[in-house]
């Protein structure tokens, strides 16, 4: 009907454009959209060039974005399609995906009048400029600076502007003498779709320290059973030996076993129980000379 | 934590680490398979050396190893 | 160990810990399994609270425990 | 831990750590003992320096031997 | 130490703790025993909680590799 | 050193911790005994609790010594 | 523990460590003497330097026998 209309009205390159993006929505396991106002088209090259071989990233008009996602039958995505996008297709799985483009950004300069993403710090340390109006401008800036063995000083972590708020022109011109790049620049998954499930950004932030903390819990959760229900495996082999040795020492310690393996460490025994009935002595008198205070 | 523990056999066995296996080994288990959870965590155990977390807990005592998911 | 995280698979999803299952769990990870193994591991297991021993600190001597596979 | 017991007396008088020996002794003590669980432990002993193992443990303070006897 | 081993392993077995019990499982594992040894071990076991006294060895926390011997 | 070891048997066997005693225990090892120090010593430990003050020393690691075999 | 301490008081008083004067001071001091743990105790100390493993008993520091040394 109305689609059959709009197919036969766009121009060949359009429709030749969309078959193009289906193609290649097809072709890729996850399919996302990526939000990419504010770079640099150098900069969009590079990322892409970076991608290369685990991600590719289209850029189109976004009318053609959308009718090639309900011709992929990928309408689920389309809400994401507003502003400067660009799709990104991988067959890496979608928590992959994210990782690749977090870790693909980099940090870049932020301009008066533009809104901080997120706490900016101006670090504690020495910063390299010599005394004069800059101190002003940093304490102007709400760091807390001053001038010591002959260089301007910031004498603690200042953070002199949290996100959400408006960057001034001597903050800038600070953070800008500083190299401080408070801004995180690259492709912002606005969401992901993969085998049916569309992933929002929130839901594909992993921590692997965590994964890497249940790894070793699990594993010592694992090593700890093996050895407490005494199913040696080639790991915890040693630990049972190690166990059974200890107990078996614990035991002749405890019972005084008069036997040569044990002989040391009960002279060593007897040794501390004197020292420690001594330290219980009050009068030094009592006590021969080695065991006095 | 049937999710990492799927993923320890396959690590001692030494299949690959992938989507499929570990669903294949946790269905075995007669779980009830995410398959968002299987793809977070062969996502997550990329930037983990599996071996090197193996010795590290095997250094420590293993302590309150329980909590975890 | 793959055989101890099989156990502990099965703990975790309600199954029953029995040769079977715990065959079927080593099978599906591609291990060769060896049916003492299993058998000694369901007679290891037969009183063991297991959330219990998995929770306890097992006493370990020293590091050298690593190693093996 | 009678079969790790066992092992460790094995070990202890020089004889081999084999099937037999540790049924053997086991026996001797009154156990009934579990062929899997015997295959299993020198299985997992194989590649186990057993001297080394328990001097580790000997390393480790052998722990309290409280009260006095 | 084959002594105390042979004694815990009849502790574990719930045989009881005698001379000849304990001749026993030495011999079983090709131990030349010395009676007198054997009577000693008995006598000094004789008043003794062998459940406590190997309980507390488990209480000792598993201390880091220290010095090694 | 020998008198704080002579009292420390006396506890063990129960006897009184009394000059007569020290000096018996000590006279029966060689010693030549000095009265007054068994003097002092009996009204030291008139108010030590031996058995608490002795478990202390329990915590001490009987490690160290070790190694032999 | 009153056999090693009698030991440790002949030790002390430089008098021979043999039975009979091991069984000497233990009767001395009142206690049923067994003679295998005598006997026992005679052969264990036989290649032990007491000197020596007091000396490396004291290096280590003192768990709870708190303050003095």
């Amino acid at each position: 009907m109305s689609a059959e209309r709009k197919t036969k009205t766009i121009p060949d390159w359009k429709r030749e454009e969309v078959d193009d993006i289906v193609g290649m929505l097809d072709s890729y396991e996850s399919v996302g959209i990526v939000n990419i106002a504010g770079i640099p088209s150098r900069q969009l090259q590079d990322m892409r060039r970076e991608l290369h071989g685990s991600a590719e990233l289209r850029v189109s008009r976004n009318t053609l974005l959308k009718r090639a996602l309900a011709e992929a039958d990928l309408d689920v995505l389309s809400e994401h399609v507003h502003g400067q996008v660009g799709i990104i297709g991988t067959n890496d799985n979608p928590f992959g995906l994210f990782k690749t483009l977090e870790a693909s950004k980099t940090p870049a300069p932020i301009g008066a009048g533009e809104i901080a993403p997120n706490d900016i710090v101006i670090p504690e340390g020495d910063t390299g400029v010599d005394p004069g109006p800059f101190v002003g401008d940093l304490q102007q800036a709400g760091a807390a600076a001053r001038i010591m063995d002959g260089s301007i000083q910031v004498t603690e972590d200042s953070t002199v502007l949290e996100a959400g708020e408006e960057v001034s022109q001597v903050l800038a011109n600070v953070l800008t003498e500083l190299g401080i790049e408070p801004k995180e620049v690259g492709l912002d998954l606005r969401g992901v779709y993969s085998d049916g499930v569309v992933f929002s950004p929130e839901e594909l932030e992993i921590d692997v320290d965590e994964y890497r903390a249940d790894i070793e819990s699990a594993v010592a959760g694992a090593r700890n059973l093996s050895v407490n229900a005494v199913y040696p495996t080639a790991q915890t082999a040693g630990i049972l030996l190690g166990k059974a040795s200890g107990e078996a020492k614990a035991l002749g310690i405890h019972a005084a076993i008069e036997s040569p393996d044990l002989a040391d460490d009960l002279v060593a025994k007897a040794d501390a129980q004197l020292r420690a009935l001594a330290v219980a002595i009050d009068d030094e008198e009592a006590l021969p000379e080695e065991l006095r205070d | 934590m049937e999710y990492v523990y799927a993923a320890l056999i396959l690590h001692e066995t030494g299949e690959e680490l992938n989507e499929d296996n570990l669903t294949a080994v946790l269905e075995s288990a007669g779980a009830d398979v995410e398959e968002s959870r299987v793809k977070a965590l062969v996502a997550a155990l990329e930037d983990v050396d599996i071996e090197e977390a193996v010795a590290e807990a095997a250094a420590v005592p293993a302590g309150g190893a329980s909590g975890g998911s």
